[in-house]
């Protein structure tokens, strides 16, 4: 790890442009995570790159004192894949939200993360519009109330970890915009995963959708409505860990009162299960977040990366063949000379 | 044929001929083209071919839909284009005789395997009766070959499933014609054993009917003396055979090695751009990375990923592709990258005619983006000039820092000619510095332009202390911060359009071809140069006066342009599209440019363009 | 101000006013600026406005950027801008007076809250010093008035927290300009109440703000009088206040009745389009289906479906969007389905300005799809005019079965004017037939086209007997049947373009406001004609002589189009981008039209635009 | 249900549009079990809309002799979703191919199934690009070397199942080109499913990418490597139904000898299960159709459709505020009275 790295701190990862969203916005302690984490990985920020979309979420680049590339809605997971697809020696991360990701930009992100390119995605999901100032979006519950829907939406959402799994995604998990602590973490381990990471951040819009969170993610709700994963242990929660989660006779993930069943009928973690069915399972105990929740890294397992093919395939190109020689290509096949 | 038919056996020598391959689908007509193709061009011809394939993957066997054919000129001189009519027309069904008759001059050669001529494929084709025997025909000379059923025989002791064995009547079609043209066969024999190497029975089937075909020739009584076209005098040097799209990865090949950077090449497959795709693909060792993305928008976003991270990002598409990929492009725009997007234009609109050439896409390239977002457009005009004109593409990207649309079509694509090789030693250095340090007091502005090509310094990410970041907001020239102000708006409208407007200044000024100054210009671009100069030469050939000039930037005009133009009286824009160009140069130039439209999915044919110039010098 | 200033008490009349009300994002100033609007209105004066928002959601409070501001022009005669420079500008902190003192002439009143004016909002502005003590103003007459702590104490037996309370004060700014122009203060009062019923301490507090705000003015000796605008004499009837947004989402809404087809309109959020999305959403009780896609090919594509299925669809978005459409639109051209795309123009390329206004999508609407894919092109010219040419756009649309670009601006969308209510009886009935039987002896051909209009049958889904197949590949005219055939491909290529061309005679030829023939003619299209109008007016009342045409038909052009260009010497066409218009009208008729650019986000002053005629007169 | 309908038969439904398939192409086969079960369902011919986007699949309408819309690339969900949301009063379906459905078309596909938009989709597979004459798919196994992949794609591929059930899909089933029967009884239950039914067909391309499937849907493979699953019973296959499918202690699914666990054991299939868990995880048993791979309904949920939900909010509205008043509509809000 290069020195100089150790020695950064968070203000070295400030860019000297004022941060433009709401008072109040949960962005703002994401944003201060993020710089926070950066110092204490080995990272030099000339490596880093953040790439974005359009949406509140998306302005997140220019607050970032690394490199920075404001794209168009939608379309950040490409532009990662082809920063990362050229250049694997940078550290890639993509900024979103919930409209840019799983509304416009649905089909790039679920290729990209089949595809496993190495970058780290942080998806702010505020359950709403915030830029184009309040429209459902693909996470908002049915019924919501908002200028577009004065009756009330009638879409059904996504569970934004839900589809990165049955997207083939290597490493999915949540946090939320109230514990940094959380965030912090789970940035960290999604950084550390080699592939695509995808984590979804509950993010409070105070001005379009104030509280949309709060029934899990406030701090007296926490212990009871956050079941927070942790691999290789029995899943429980509850202030005295008095819930559990298990698989019950019928195949099915249950809540249960571990009281009930014992601790041993617990369900355990395991985050590097191949099969994402059980990722898959828990993503499903909570469809909306009034429920309990729950949150930590669903999934991180090993597949080759994108570029680390390519990679691989140009190599080996090379070593079969020697570097490309252009006169011999524009030579090759049928060719004639026409005397002078 | 212009020379005389004599008696004797030895062959006849003919200054040029056309021949046109045609079959079903399945039939191995392109294959059987390409082969003749190559020996012609290794045999010194000059040549150029125009194949023709169905939109459909394989239409029901013996029907007009599923036929497919090839054409190639091959002659003894410089020729320009794959001929107005063919000479010979190889017929391997009805369907196929039907579908290409009415391309055939009185006199000319049908070559027909008769026994493809059966109540079957008849009504398939729609003949109630048989045209062989009805007379119908009777203004050509039929030349009737039982080519199945010899293919058959001369493959019996092989081995070979008959199914399989007459699928290899097209190389009995190949090996009569290569009698009757008196090609070199060891080319074809090698070639044969090549690519067939593995299956030795279809190899063996091929070479018994290839060889079963030109003894046929030689035997049976068919003509009373074969053909013989002989070398052309090209400029002396090495050639070779290449279509445009190949030649187009050529070029990008060559201008990634001329500037250093590896080609990031993202694409979506789309007819007839994918040639494009799977050529690039073989290159791995150029350190050429290729991406089969999920749609175009998505390869348009990795292309520009990759241009930011300092690669040379290239993205191709047709009509259709381009259609999404307009957002990403105005992103570039403003972004201020190299880039580099190819369309192969095809019939349009929407779906169109997927397999079929046209022009029709000029306009939105020019226009088709929101906003006021202007790039550079350059257009090649034959099969091998597109190699020159993606290097000029991505030397136009690098230097000046934008995205820049290379114009092809579906004829130049698949089209093919003899390339003079040219001196990879002698292409210019296009590499462009990246940024490595700080340019405006300690700090790095990422929008501190060259003062002369108005370029911005391209500072890639893994530098350190350039660190920026830019998007497709409205930024402060200079230190490319997010800024709303009313003046910089237009200040930076206008400097886009500037830059653009500029490259003027960069490129040659537009030739203009009038040895004997005429009043009347054909102005033309893209793949109509062949049919134009071929027209062009004929007049000349009559005494007539016609000038030509041809461009190949299409944006910005060479600065002569408009000088030029204002030279004639009258002035002819044949396109294959309702006159795009004519309303480009009228808008700017407010001459009175004429449109001589053809939107059919083929080229024009010299005769075509002749007669309205003829029109126009007479009115 | 025009009229002199007397010392009565009573108030003085002037002829008109412009007012700024310029704050925080977070004050409220649309809102203040929106009941001092409607106020006016339904006093009976003709007005125009102009609000103008920050392109972040909330930009920290205090700032520059976080500035937002609402521009309205009153007079007691016809207008037609919302005014070059304003007499009053209300600022309610540093920043907003920053952000808009370059627009005030000198002599202006400026109106200030000087509770803001302290260090933090002065830093947050980047003020050295205080402006209202540093004399820097002493141009303008300064009017301090401690608008929050008046507010604050006006709301405090209230039981608001005063974070609150401190909310009101653009209430209190309202109220002041009620007094100071006597504006009526009930419909104030009323519509306080009916907003805020439900929350009353919030209801409580803005009433005792308002009225606060009122009797400041009547009793701090501010000013030694009020002023009045009295109605204007417009044309009798009935009227209302309307933005363009609004007033298009009626125009369809009174297209779908005239022609008894409920609308199915798709679209994605995009400033400043989703107003059209919003409003049409709370008509639900029309029959209006409204869908928000998941992007805006899916906007596209569902009301591509929703017009096959015999509704009238519609999608609208801005520039960003349009690209995307792009390929719908072309299938919507080669299936010839009636279909409305609106594009609400604001400032690019790539995300460019995003809430501000520009005409720079003219080009890009004309030629931004793949192939000869030609479309009419309708463009309003005021924001009550969106209802109108909604309606045309859906006339077209449904009479030629053609997909139709509405193409409006940011200014359009937002700004506001009194409308003249139409007499809804009065609409012409815009509905066609479908297809209810085969129309080719027995069998249905989607493609068989009406003589006249060229028109294909518009068979719907669930019609027994006329079930057919068509789509993106290039059909046969007539059955419709997918076809690959040269000159048939040429013939309706040709066919499309001739039906669009067509349209031309169904449409009104522009009308020239030319009174004494003058040589120089102003043309313009959309939101300009205010602007041009204005200057042409002022000019005229200096004697000078100037021709102004006006087109709302982009494509195809009016037919006399032509002649009338060819009558004048000079032509000059502002437009809010490079010069869009005038490529067209150069190309189409060779005349020497001379483009006005203006490309910063922001209307034209009729000053600007009369400036340039002058220049031209003279030269 | 009319009586007319009853007597529709097989030629009813078939265009006087040659078939333009390569001989031996799956297409033939699948097209075949539609035109012979649509005469023995309740529908009549002008009431089908058949949509599709671009590929040899999207060929399908012009074959129909019903309501047909060729579009564009990708696009058909929308399209679609556009047609049914303007007229519930029809059948839509929708025919897709791996490409236009996953690669370009993925995001309207993912969208129109959590609206669960009232249609039933075909999406065939043949793991390849067809038209554009042979490149990888998103559902072409790693490795495969095409025109576009000389050196083996790299690509991890989607399992289509499991996006469409992470995509919240309420009706997702699988069958294939060789078995009509399988077909015909997977392509009613989709029919007769109110809402977005999803039915991969595994289809082959006889010409680029011919035996895709053979190791599963060769009829002597099928009894030992297709799992067919049935309502209500214990999942077992096998000739002599030797194997089954358990949830073992760890919560995860897998193959078993029905001899070693006992019948009882075995996952007993529940279609309609509200959690789509379970049914995500029977389609992770198989990655590629190479081992034991699940055919038949995986999932069968009621969930209201996004056009019915449409149509209340508009009686709702009307009820409301009765039918809409033109007049009354621009008139609102302030208006005043200019005196002549
Ligand atoms: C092509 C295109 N379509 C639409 C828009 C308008 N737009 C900008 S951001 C946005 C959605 C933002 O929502 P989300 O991604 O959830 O971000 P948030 O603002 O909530 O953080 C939309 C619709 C755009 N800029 N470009
Ligand atoms: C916008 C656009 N991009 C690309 C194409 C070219 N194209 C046509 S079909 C197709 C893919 C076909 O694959 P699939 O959907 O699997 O259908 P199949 O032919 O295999 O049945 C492609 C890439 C197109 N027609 N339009
Ligand atoms: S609108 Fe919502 S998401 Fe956007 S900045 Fe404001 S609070 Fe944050
Ligand atoms: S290419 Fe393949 S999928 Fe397409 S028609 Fe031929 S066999 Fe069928
Ligand atoms: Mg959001
Ligand atoms: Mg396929």
């Amino acid at each position: 790890m290069p020195d100089e790295a150790v020695k950064l701190s968070r203000k070295d990862f400030q860019s000297d442009q004022e941060v433009r969203w709401c008072p109040g916005c949960g962005d703002y302690s994401i944003l201060t995570a993020v710089q926070l984490l950066l110092p204490e990985l080995d990272v030099k920020p000339e490596n880093l790159v953040f790439v974005s979309g359009i949406g509140c979420a998306a302005r997140f680049p220019y607050y970032m004192n690394v490199y920075g590339l404001h794209g168009i809605h939608g379309r950040a997971p490409a532009i990662a894949t082809g920063i990362a697809l050229s250049r694997p020696d940078l550290d890639v991360w993509v900024i979103t939200g919930d409209g840019d990701a799983l509304s416009i930009g649905g089909n790039h992100l679920i290729h990209s993360l089949r595809r496993n390119v190495n970058f780290t995605m942080l998806l702010f999901n505020n359950q709403i519009y915030g830029l184009t100032k309040g429209q459902y979006s693909p996470t908002s519950e049915v019924g919501k109330v908002t200028k577009s829907t004065p009756f009330g939406s009638i879409d059904h959402p996504f569970n934004p970890v839900s589809l990165a799994l049955g997207a083939e995604a290597t490493f999915v998990a949540r946090t939320h915009d109230m514990d940094r602590k959380h965030m912090t973490e789970t940035f960290r381990r999604a950084h550390a995963h080699r592939g695509s990471s995808f984590v979804e951040v509950y993010q409070n819009c105070n001005v379009f959708n104030d509280g949309a969170f709060a029934a899990v993610t406030a701090k007296e709700a926490r212990p009871n409505m956050l079941i927070d994963l942790k691999h290789g242990e029995p899943i429980r929660f509850g202030a005295e860990g008095q819930h559990g989660v298990v698989v019950n006779a019928r195949g099915e993930t249950e809540i249960v009162d571990v009281a009930d069943v014992g601790e041993d009928r617990l369900l355990v973690h395991d985050e590097h299960r191949d099969d994402p069915s059980l990722a898959f399972a828990l993503s499903r105990l909570a469809d909306t977040p009034t429920v309990p929740t729950p949150v930590g890294v669903f999934r991180d397992v090993e597949r080759p990366i994108y570029e680390g093919e390519v990679q691989r395939q140009l190599v080996g190109a090379q070593e079969q063949r020697g570097p490309g020689d252009l006169e011999a290509l524009i030579g090759s096949g049928a060719t004639w000379e026409v005397g002078g | 044929m212009t020379a005389e038919t004599t008696s004797t056996r030895g062959p006849e020598t003919l200054d040029r001929v056309v021949i046109r391959f045609a079959g079903d689908s399945g039939d191995g007509m392109q294959l059987a083209g390409d082969r003749f193709t190559d020996v012609s061009a290794a045999f010194g011809n000059d040549l150029a071919t125009l194949p023709n394939f169905p939109a459909e993957i394989r239409a029901p066997a013996g029907t007009i839909a599923g036929v497919s054919s090839f054409q190639v000129h091959i002659s003894d001189h410089d020729i320009l284009t794959p001929g107005d009519s063919p000479n010979v027309l190889v017929a391997m069904n009805p369907a196929a005789l039907k579908a290409n008759l009415q391309d055939m001059p009185p006199g000319s050669t049908l070559l027909l395997n008769e026994d493809a001529f059966e109540q079957r494929n008849l009504d398939k084709a729609g003949y109630q009766a048989n045209p062989i025997e009805d007379g119908s025909l009777s203004a050509y000379r039929i030349v009737r070959v039982p080519m199945t059923s010899i293919t058959l025989e001369s493959t019996k002791d092989l081995g070979v499933k008959p199914r399989d064995a007459e699928r290899s009547k097209n190389f009995f079609a190949l090996g009569l014609l290569s009698w009757m043209y008196t090609r070199p066969i060891d080319p074809i024999v090698e070639w044969i054993n090549e690519r067939f190497g593995s299956k030795t029975t279809v190899r063996d089937a091929n070479l018994a009917a290839f060889k079963a075909g030109y003894h046929f020739g030689e035997t049976a009584e068919l003509f009373d003396h074969p053909w013989e076209v002989l070398p052309a005098d090209l400029p002396p040097g090495r050639y070779r055979n290449i279509t445009g799209n190949v030649a187009l990865a050529y070029g990008l090949i060559a201008a990634s090695q001329s500037s250093k950077l590896p080609i990031a090449y993202a694409s979506y497959p789309i007819t007839p751009a994918s040639d494009i795709l799977h050529e690039l693909s073989r290159h791995k060792n150029f350190g050429v990375r290729t991406l089969q993305a999920e749609d175009e928008i998505g390869a348009a976003g990795v292309a520009v990923g990759a241009a930011f991270a300092g690669h040379l990002g290239v993205t191709a598409t047709s009509g259709p592709g381009m259609d999404l990929k307009a957002e990403s492009m105005g992103l570039a725009v403003s972004l201020e990258l190299p880039l580099i997007v190819v369309d192969v234009q095809r019939g349009g609109p929407s779906t169109g005619l997927p397999t079929k050439t046209e022009q029709s896409d000029l306009l939105a390239a020019m226009y088709g983006r929101h906003g006021e977002a202007p790039m550079p457009v350059v257009a090649p005009r034959s099969p091998s000039h597109c190699f020159e004109a993606a290097f000029e593409a991505a030397r136009l990207a690098l230097k000046y820092r934008t995205p820049v649309i290379l114009l092809t079509d579906g004829y130049l694509a698949n089209g093919s000619e003899p390339w003079f090789l040219p001196d990879v030693e002698a292409l210019p250095d296009i590499g462009v510095p990246f940024a490595d340090s700080p340019n405006h007091d300690g700090d790095f502005w990422p929008y501190l332009r060259d003062p002369e090509t108005l370029a911005r310094p391209w500072a890639i990410p893994g530098t350190p202390g350039l660190m920026h970041r830019i998007g497709g907001l409205e930024k402060e020239d200079g230190t490319g911060n997010v800024n709303y102000d009313p003046e910089n708006h237009e200040h930076m409208v206008r400097i886009r359009a500037e830059k653009v407007a500029g490259i003027a200044r960069d490129i040659p000024p537009v030739e203009v071809d009038d040895p004997d100054d005429a009043d009347l210009l054909v102005l033309g671009w893209g793949s109509t140069w062949g049919s134009i100069q071929a027209a062009v030469r004929r007049l000349r050939a009559d005494g007539k006066q016609v000038a030509h000039a041809h461009l190949v930037h299409m944006n910005p005009f060479p600065s002569n342009l408009g000088e030029v133009l204002s030279g004639y009286q009258k002035i002819l824009v044949p396109e294959m599209n309702l006159g795009q160009l004519s309303r480009l140069v009228r808008a700017e130039y407010l001459v009175d440019a004429r449109t001589l439209s053809k939107v059919q999915g083929v080229p024009f044919s010299a005769t075509e363009i002749e007669a309205r110039i003829l029109e126009m010098l007479d009115a």
